[in-house]
Protein backbone atom coordinates (compact mmCIF):
# COMPACT_ATOMS: atom_id res chain seq x y z
CA UNK A 1 0.00 0.00 0.00
CA UNK A 2 0.80 3.23 -0.78
CA UNK A 3 0.55 6.82 1.50
CA UNK A 4 -0.49 9.69 -0.91
CA UNK A 5 -0.57 13.19 0.52
CA UNK A 6 -1.82 16.11 -0.53
CA UNK A 7 -0.82 20.05 0.67
CA UNK A 8 -1.60 23.44 -0.23
CA UNK A 9 -3.05 23.69 -3.11
CA UNK A 10 -3.45 20.47 -3.95
CA UNK A 11 -5.31 19.63 -1.50
CA UNK A 12 -7.67 22.20 -1.66
CA UNK A 13 -7.63 21.18 -5.25
CA UNK A 14 -8.78 17.88 -4.47
CA UNK A 15 -10.35 18.31 -1.23
CA UNK A 16 -8.72 15.62 0.36
CA UNK A 17 -5.35 15.84 2.35
CA UNK A 18 -4.79 12.02 2.21
CA UNK A 19 -5.43 8.81 0.47
CA UNK A 20 -4.25 4.70 0.27
CA UNK A 21 -3.58 3.01 -2.91
CA UNK A 22 -2.72 -0.37 -3.22
CA UNK A 23 0.22 -1.37 -5.63
CA UNK A 24 -1.39 -3.64 -8.95
CA UNK A 25 0.74 -6.18 -9.85
CA UNK A 26 1.58 -4.35 -12.89
CA UNK A 27 3.88 -1.70 -10.52
CA UNK A 28 2.89 2.01 -10.56
CA UNK A 29 5.46 4.94 -11.53
CA UNK A 30 5.18 8.40 -9.68
CA UNK A 31 3.49 9.56 -12.87
CA UNK A 32 0.97 7.26 -13.19
CA UNK A 33 -0.45 7.48 -9.38
CA UNK A 34 -0.06 11.76 -9.91
CA UNK A 35 -2.68 11.05 -13.54
CA UNK A 36 -4.40 8.53 -11.45
CA UNK A 37 -4.99 10.83 -8.79
CA UNK A 38 -6.93 13.23 -11.27
CA UNK A 39 -4.11 16.10 -10.18
CA UNK A 40 -4.18 17.87 -13.26
CA UNK A 41 -0.89 17.76 -15.82
CA UNK A 42 -1.42 21.15 -17.11
CA UNK A 43 -0.20 22.47 -13.70
CA UNK A 44 3.16 23.33 -13.89
CA UNK A 45 3.39 24.21 -10.52
CA UNK A 46 2.42 20.69 -8.92
CA UNK A 47 5.95 19.38 -7.16
CA UNK A 48 6.53 15.49 -5.47
CA UNK A 49 7.74 13.95 -3.15
CA UNK A 50 9.02 9.96 -2.82
CA UNK A 51 9.79 9.49 1.12
CA UNK A 52 9.92 12.91 1.66
CA UNK A 53 12.53 13.55 -0.80
CA UNK A 54 11.27 15.84 -3.66
CA UNK A 55 11.26 14.35 -6.61
CA UNK A 56 11.17 15.77 -10.76
CA UNK A 57 11.01 12.55 -12.93
CA UNK A 58 9.29 9.29 -12.94
CA UNK A 59 10.07 6.35 -10.93
CA UNK A 60 8.53 3.09 -9.80
CA UNK A 61 6.82 3.40 -6.44
CA UNK A 62 6.90 0.76 -3.83
CA UNK A 63 4.55 -1.25 -1.44
CA UNK A 64 5.09 1.49 1.61
CA UNK A 65 6.38 4.51 -0.05
CA UNK A 66 5.26 7.76 1.52
CA UNK A 67 4.30 10.29 -1.68
CA UNK A 68 2.88 13.86 -1.50
CA UNK A 69 2.17 16.17 -4.09
CA UNK A 70 2.09 19.86 -3.24
CA UNK A 71 2.00 23.59 -4.50
CA UNK A 72 5.37 25.33 -4.50
CA UNK A 73 6.15 26.68 -0.73
CA UNK A 74 6.10 29.81 0.59
CA UNK A 75 7.16 30.14 4.30
CA UNK A 76 8.46 32.68 6.55
CA UNK B 1 29.60 21.91 14.54
CA UNK B 2 27.19 24.70 14.81
CA UNK B 3 24.71 24.45 17.65
CA UNK B 4 21.02 24.49 15.32
CA UNK B 5 17.89 24.37 16.74
CA UNK B 6 14.70 24.51 14.62
CA UNK B 7 11.56 24.36 15.93
CA UNK B 8 7.74 24.31 13.94
CA UNK B 9 5.12 25.48 16.30
CA UNK B 10 1.64 24.84 15.67
CA UNK B 11 0.16 26.45 18.56
CA UNK B 12 2.00 29.84 19.62
CA UNK B 13 5.49 31.58 19.42
CA UNK B 14 6.90 33.73 21.78
CA UNK B 15 9.78 36.00 20.05
CA UNK B 16 11.18 37.19 23.33
CA UNK B 17 11.61 34.33 25.63
CA UNK B 18 13.57 32.59 22.14
CA UNK B 19 15.23 35.58 22.07
CA UNK B 20 15.81 35.57 26.21
CA UNK B 21 17.14 32.05 25.77
CA UNK B 22 19.45 32.90 22.95
CA UNK B 23 21.08 35.25 24.61
CA UNK B 24 21.63 33.54 27.71
CA UNK B 25 22.93 30.42 25.89
CA UNK B 26 25.33 32.04 23.12
CA UNK B 27 25.28 36.04 23.94
CA UNK B 28 28.93 35.65 25.43
CA UNK B 29 29.72 34.77 21.37
CA UNK B 30 29.56 38.61 21.23
CA UNK B 31 27.49 38.93 18.20
CA UNK B 32 23.76 38.08 18.31
CA UNK B 33 21.19 39.29 15.34
CA UNK B 34 17.53 38.28 15.35
CA UNK B 35 14.96 38.72 13.17
CA UNK B 36 11.47 38.09 13.80
CA UNK B 37 8.60 38.22 11.43
CA UNK B 38 4.27 38.57 12.33
CA UNK B 39 1.57 38.52 10.44
CA UNK B 40 0.77 42.12 9.08
CA UNK B 41 -3.14 43.35 9.29
CA UNK B 42 -3.17 44.44 5.71
CA UNK B 43 -1.57 43.64 2.89
CA UNK B 44 -1.35 45.98 0.06
CA UNK B 45 -4.67 47.31 1.67
CA UNK B 46 -6.33 44.51 1.81
CA UNK B 47 -7.13 43.42 5.32
CA UNK B 48 -6.03 39.72 6.47
CA UNK B 49 -7.43 37.75 9.73
CA UNK B 50 -4.69 35.27 9.92
CA UNK B 51 -2.14 33.44 7.54
CA UNK B 52 -3.13 29.58 7.14
CA UNK B 53 0.18 27.50 6.65
CA UNK B 54 0.06 24.05 5.53
CA UNK B 55 2.87 22.00 6.59
CA UNK B 56 4.14 17.84 6.32
CA UNK B 57 5.19 16.87 9.48
CA UNK B 58 8.74 16.00 9.40
CA UNK B 59 10.02 16.87 5.75
CA UNK B 60 8.88 20.48 7.11
CA UNK B 61 11.18 20.55 9.60
CA UNK B 62 13.77 18.30 7.54
CA UNK B 63 13.57 21.76 5.36
CA UNK B 64 14.36 24.16 7.58
CA UNK B 65 17.12 21.87 9.11
CA UNK B 66 18.77 22.12 5.79
CA UNK B 67 18.75 26.02 5.51
CA UNK B 68 19.93 26.02 9.10
CA UNK B 69 22.95 23.78 8.30
CA UNK B 70 23.99 25.77 5.17
CA UNK B 71 23.93 29.01 7.00
CA UNK B 72 26.05 27.65 9.52
CA UNK B 73 28.86 26.28 7.58
CA UNK B 74 28.59 29.04 4.66
CA UNK B 75 28.85 32.24 7.66
CA UNK B 76 30.84 29.99 9.96
CA UNK B 77 28.41 30.42 12.55
CA UNK B 78 28.58 29.03 16.07
CA UNK B 79 24.72 28.80 16.91
CA UNK B 80 21.35 29.25 14.84
CA UNK B 81 17.72 28.87 16.13
CA UNK B 82 14.95 28.98 13.85
CA UNK B 83 10.96 29.20 15.21
CA UNK B 84 8.26 28.76 12.33
CA UNK B 85 4.50 28.79 13.35
CA UNK B 86 2.40 26.58 11.33
CA UNK B 87 -1.34 26.65 11.28
CA UNK B 88 -3.27 29.43 12.04
CA UNK B 89 -1.64 32.64 13.11
CA UNK B 90 -3.74 35.73 13.40
CA UNK B 91 -2.62 39.26 12.25
CA UNK B 92 -0.56 40.84 15.25
CA UNK B 93 1.09 37.50 15.95
CA UNK B 94 4.58 36.30 15.08
CA UNK B 95 5.17 33.88 12.45
CA UNK B 96 9.01 33.55 12.32
CA UNK B 97 11.82 33.90 14.34
CA UNK B 98 15.45 33.63 13.43
CA UNK B 99 18.66 34.08 15.31
CA UNK B 100 22.22 33.50 14.83
CA UNK B 101 25.54 34.06 17.29
CA UNK B 102 28.91 34.79 16.56
CA UNK B 103 31.87 36.10 16.93
CA UNK B 104 31.58 38.08 13.70
CA UNK B 105 29.03 41.10 13.50
CA UNK B 106 28.96 40.68 9.77
CA UNK B 107 28.32 36.71 9.91
CA UNK B 108 25.55 37.05 11.97
CA UNK B 109 23.86 39.32 10.36
CA UNK B 110 24.41 37.43 6.78
CA UNK B 111 23.31 33.91 8.26
CA UNK B 112 19.90 35.64 9.40
CA UNK B 113 19.16 37.44 5.99
CA UNK B 114 20.27 34.62 4.16
CA UNK B 115 17.97 32.49 5.76
CA UNK B 116 14.94 34.38 5.92
CA UNK B 117 15.14 34.49 2.09
CA UNK B 118 15.69 30.65 2.08
CA UNK B 119 12.95 30.29 4.05
CA UNK B 120 10.47 32.09 1.91
CA UNK B 121 10.90 30.26 -0.62
CA UNK B 122 12.47 26.96 0.29
CA UNK B 123 10.73 25.59 3.79
CA UNK B 124 8.37 23.26 3.01
CA UNK B 125 5.15 25.31 4.01
CA UNK B 126 1.99 26.18 2.27
CA UNK B 127 1.06 29.92 3.17
CA UNK B 128 -2.79 30.95 2.65
CA UNK B 129 -3.83 34.43 3.46
CA UNK B 130 -7.19 35.29 4.80
CA UNK B 131 -9.43 38.29 5.04
CA UNK B 132 -12.99 39.27 4.48
CA UNK B 133 -12.84 40.00 0.98
CA UNK B 134 -9.59 37.60 0.11
CA UNK B 135 -8.63 33.32 0.71
CA UNK B 136 -5.57 32.80 -1.35
CA UNK B 137 -2.84 30.45 -1.29
CA UNK B 138 0.64 32.71 -1.46
CA UNK B 139 3.21 31.82 -4.29
CA UNK B 140 6.85 33.45 -3.86
CA UNK B 141 6.65 36.32 -6.28
CA UNK B 142 9.53 37.54 -8.19
CA UNK B 143 11.33 39.79 -5.53
CA UNK B 144 11.55 36.39 -3.11
CA UNK B 145 13.26 34.86 -5.89
CA UNK B 146 15.44 37.81 -6.74
CA UNK B 147 16.18 37.84 -3.19
CA UNK B 148 17.34 34.25 -3.22
CA UNK B 149 19.31 35.28 -6.13
CA UNK B 150 21.83 37.74 -4.01
CA UNK B 151 22.84 34.21 -2.11
CA UNK B 152 24.32 32.39 -5.37
CA UNK B 153 26.32 35.65 -6.41
CA UNK B 154 30.32 34.66 -5.70
CA UNK C 1 8.76 61.01 10.62
CA UNK C 2 10.49 57.43 11.81
CA UNK C 3 10.00 56.86 15.23
CA UNK C 4 13.69 57.09 16.65
CA UNK C 5 14.45 56.42 20.26
CA UNK C 6 18.14 56.85 21.50
CA UNK C 7 19.82 56.15 25.13
CA UNK C 8 23.20 55.82 26.31
CA UNK C 9 23.23 54.07 29.24
CA UNK C 10 25.88 54.33 32.21
CA UNK C 11 24.56 51.77 33.76
CA UNK C 12 22.74 48.49 33.05
CA UNK C 13 21.31 47.57 29.58
CA UNK C 14 18.77 44.91 29.06
CA UNK C 15 18.27 43.58 25.65
CA UNK C 16 15.55 41.06 26.39
CA UNK C 17 13.22 43.97 27.78
CA UNK C 18 14.43 46.29 25.15
CA UNK C 19 13.48 43.67 22.68
CA UNK C 20 9.99 42.97 24.21
CA UNK C 21 9.38 46.67 24.59
CA UNK C 22 10.04 47.44 20.88
CA UNK C 23 8.07 44.35 19.90
CA UNK C 24 5.51 45.33 21.56
CA UNK C 25 5.22 48.63 19.87
CA UNK C 26 6.05 48.37 16.28
CA UNK C 27 5.68 44.66 15.35
CA UNK C 28 2.98 44.63 13.64
CA UNK C 29 4.82 47.04 10.70
CA UNK C 30 5.72 43.06 10.15
CA UNK C 31 9.55 43.23 10.22
CA UNK C 32 11.89 43.67 13.33
CA UNK C 33 15.71 43.06 13.19
CA UNK C 34 17.78 43.44 16.43
CA UNK C 35 21.21 43.48 17.11
CA UNK C 36 23.14 42.75 20.48
CA UNK C 37 26.80 42.75 21.11
CA UNK C 38 28.06 41.31 24.10
CA UNK C 39 31.59 41.94 25.87
CA UNK C 40 33.92 38.84 25.21
CA UNK C 41 35.75 37.59 27.99
CA UNK C 42 38.73 37.15 24.96
CA UNK C 43 40.02 39.35 22.09
CA UNK C 44 42.78 37.28 20.01
CA UNK C 45 43.10 35.01 22.73
CA UNK C 46 44.15 37.77 25.34
CA UNK C 47 41.45 37.99 28.35
CA UNK C 48 39.32 40.81 28.67
CA UNK C 49 37.67 41.97 32.36
CA UNK C 50 35.87 45.08 31.06
CA UNK C 51 35.67 47.33 28.40
CA UNK C 52 35.64 51.13 29.59
CA UNK C 53 33.77 53.92 27.41
CA UNK C 54 34.46 57.18 28.16
CA UNK C 55 31.66 59.49 26.59
CA UNK C 56 30.93 63.54 26.38
CA UNK C 57 27.64 63.52 27.51
CA UNK C 58 25.53 65.40 25.13
CA UNK C 59 27.18 65.17 22.16
CA UNK C 60 27.69 61.01 22.48
CA UNK C 61 23.72 61.09 22.07
CA UNK C 62 23.51 63.57 19.62
CA UNK C 63 26.00 61.74 17.75
CA UNK C 64 23.79 58.13 17.49
CA UNK C 65 21.15 60.16 17.52
CA UNK C 66 22.35 61.60 13.77
CA UNK C 67 23.49 57.96 12.85
CA UNK C 68 19.92 56.49 13.46
CA UNK C 69 18.18 59.58 11.69
CA UNK C 70 20.33 58.73 8.67
CA UNK C 71 19.80 55.57 8.67
CA UNK C 72 15.75 55.95 9.04
CA UNK C 73 15.74 58.11 6.04
CA UNK C 74 18.15 56.10 3.64
CA UNK C 75 16.53 52.60 4.56
CA UNK C 76 12.72 54.30 4.88
CA UNK C 77 12.39 53.05 8.65
CA UNK C 78 9.34 53.15 10.58
CA UNK C 79 10.81 53.00 13.97
CA UNK C 80 14.21 52.53 15.31
CA UNK C 81 16.15 51.96 18.57
CA UNK C 82 19.75 52.36 19.84
CA UNK C 83 20.41 51.68 23.47
CA UNK C 84 24.54 52.14 24.18
CA UNK C 85 26.35 51.35 27.14
CA UNK C 86 28.60 53.56 28.61
CA UNK C 87 31.40 53.48 31.70
CA UNK C 88 32.60 50.14 32.70
CA UNK C 89 30.76 47.42 31.50
CA UNK C 90 32.12 44.03 32.50
CA UNK C 91 33.43 40.82 29.88
CA UNK C 92 29.83 39.20 29.48
CA UNK C 93 27.69 42.18 29.57
CA UNK C 94 25.52 43.38 26.30
CA UNK C 95 27.16 46.68 24.93
CA UNK C 96 24.55 47.71 22.44
CA UNK C 97 21.27 46.60 21.42
CA UNK C 98 20.22 48.23 17.95
CA UNK C 99 16.84 47.56 16.35
CA UNK C 100 14.77 48.65 13.43
CA UNK C 101 10.73 48.05 12.31
CA UNK C 102 9.79 48.20 9.09
CA UNK C 103 7.22 46.45 6.49
CA UNK C 104 10.48 45.56 4.33
CA UNK C 105 12.53 42.43 5.93
CA UNK C 106 15.69 43.61 3.36
CA UNK C 107 15.10 47.27 5.25
CA UNK C 108 14.95 46.36 8.54
CA UNK C 109 18.24 44.36 8.07
CA UNK C 110 20.01 47.05 6.30
CA UNK C 111 19.33 49.78 8.40
CA UNK C 112 20.54 47.56 11.48
CA UNK C 113 23.85 46.39 9.70
CA UNK C 114 24.24 50.25 8.62
CA UNK C 115 23.80 51.89 12.30
CA UNK C 116 26.05 49.05 13.70
CA UNK C 117 29.05 50.09 11.32
CA UNK C 118 28.46 53.99 12.07
CA UNK C 119 28.43 53.06 15.68
CA UNK C 120 31.88 51.52 15.52
CA UNK C 121 33.38 54.37 14.13
CA UNK C 122 31.12 57.73 14.52
CA UNK C 123 29.46 57.63 17.52
CA UNK C 124 31.03 59.78 20.19
CA UNK C 125 32.54 57.15 22.46
CA UNK C 126 35.95 55.89 23.41
CA UNK C 127 36.49 52.56 24.18
CA UNK C 128 39.49 50.89 26.48
CA UNK C 129 40.28 47.35 26.99
CA UNK C 130 41.33 45.91 30.35
CA UNK C 131 42.19 42.56 31.08
CA UNK C 132 44.87 40.90 33.46
CA UNK C 133 47.64 41.82 30.53
CA UNK C 134 46.44 44.83 29.11
CA UNK C 135 44.84 48.16 29.14
CA UNK C 136 44.94 50.04 26.24
CA UNK C 137 42.73 52.36 24.24
CA UNK C 138 40.65 50.63 20.88
CA UNK C 139 40.99 52.37 17.84
CA UNK C 140 38.94 51.56 15.06
CA UNK C 141 40.72 49.19 12.72
CA UNK C 142 41.05 48.82 8.85
CA UNK C 143 37.88 46.56 8.57
CA UNK C 144 35.72 48.89 10.49
CA UNK C 145 36.85 51.50 7.77
CA UNK C 146 35.94 48.59 5.38
CA UNK C 147 32.70 47.72 7.16
CA UNK C 148 31.52 51.98 6.74
CA UNK C 149 32.64 52.24 3.35
CA UNK C 150 30.45 49.68 2.23
CA UNK C 151 28.03 51.97 2.58
CA UNK C 152 29.33 54.93 0.37
CA UNK C 153 28.82 52.42 -2.56
CA UNK C 154 25.89 53.65 -5.11
CA UNK D 1 36.45 81.83 30.91
CA UNK D 2 36.84 78.38 27.77
CA UNK D 3 35.81 74.93 29.32
CA UNK D 4 38.24 72.59 27.91
CA UNK D 5 37.23 69.02 28.01
CA UNK D 6 39.51 65.85 27.49
CA UNK D 7 38.07 62.32 26.10
CA UNK D 8 39.93 58.94 25.79
CA UNK D 9 43.12 58.89 25.25
CA UNK D 10 43.56 62.44 25.32
CA UNK D 11 42.32 62.59 29.18
CA UNK D 12 44.96 59.96 29.90
CA UNK D 13 47.92 61.63 28.31
CA UNK D 14 46.81 65.02 30.12
CA UNK D 15 45.93 63.28 33.02
CA UNK D 16 43.06 65.65 33.68
CA UNK D 17 39.34 65.40 31.84
CA UNK D 18 38.78 68.82 32.68
CA UNK D 19 40.20 72.83 33.03
CA UNK D 20 38.36 76.13 32.72
CA UNK D 21 40.80 78.93 31.14
CA UNK D 22 40.40 82.58 30.74
CA UNK D 23 40.40 84.07 27.12
CA UNK D 24 42.94 86.66 27.63
CA UNK D 25 42.69 90.45 25.99
CA UNK D 26 44.61 89.85 22.82
CA UNK D 27 42.09 86.41 22.19
CA UNK D 28 42.88 83.11 21.79
CA UNK D 29 42.34 80.59 19.09
CA UNK D 30 41.27 76.36 18.61
CA UNK D 31 44.80 75.63 17.86
CA UNK D 32 46.76 78.10 20.55
CA UNK D 33 44.73 76.87 22.96
CA UNK D 34 45.58 72.88 21.51
CA UNK D 35 49.37 74.31 22.09
CA UNK D 36 49.00 76.13 25.27
CA UNK D 37 47.43 72.79 26.39
CA UNK D 38 50.18 70.62 25.41
CA UNK D 39 48.22 68.48 23.42
CA UNK D 40 51.32 67.03 20.97
CA UNK D 41 51.25 68.82 17.85
CA UNK D 42 52.79 65.22 16.40
CA UNK D 43 49.55 63.62 17.25
CA UNK D 44 47.35 63.81 14.14
CA UNK D 45 44.76 61.54 15.78
CA UNK D 46 43.83 64.45 18.28
CA UNK D 47 40.28 65.82 17.34
CA UNK D 48 38.78 68.80 18.73
CA UNK D 49 35.23 70.35 19.43
CA UNK D 50 33.83 73.55 19.38
CA UNK D 51 30.43 73.58 21.44
CA UNK D 52 30.17 70.14 20.39
CA UNK D 53 30.63 70.38 17.11
CA UNK D 54 33.50 68.53 15.38
CA UNK D 55 36.20 71.24 13.97
CA UNK D 56 39.32 70.91 11.85
CA UNK D 57 40.70 74.21 11.45
CA UNK D 58 41.89 77.01 13.46
CA UNK D 59 39.13 79.42 14.84
CA UNK D 60 38.38 82.10 17.20
CA UNK D 61 37.28 81.31 20.53
CA UNK D 62 34.73 83.38 22.49
CA UNK D 63 34.08 83.53 26.25
CA UNK D 64 31.58 80.82 27.29
CA UNK D 65 32.80 78.17 24.55
CA UNK D 66 32.99 74.67 25.55
CA UNK D 67 36.28 72.93 23.78
CA UNK D 68 37.10 69.45 23.38
CA UNK D 69 40.23 67.51 22.51
CA UNK D 70 39.89 64.03 22.17
CA UNK D 71 40.89 60.75 20.04
CA UNK D 72 39.27 59.19 17.22
CA UNK D 73 35.58 57.31 18.10
CA UNK D 74 35.50 54.23 19.17
CA UNK D 75 32.00 52.22 19.90
CA UNK D 76 30.19 49.10 18.98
Amino acid sequence: MIDALFFGRVAEALGQRRTQIDVPAEGLSLLSLRARLFIGDDDSKVLMSVNQVIQSGDQALHDGDEVAFFSVFSGG
Amino acid sequence: MADIDVKLLPETLDPVQEHAAFLACFGHLGAVTAFTGVVRAAAKDVIVDYLYLDWYPGMTEASMHAIAETAAERFEIAALVIRHRCAKVKAGQPVVFVAAASSHRRAAFEAVDYMMDRLKSEAALWKREVGPDIDHWIEPTGKDAEDLQRWSKP
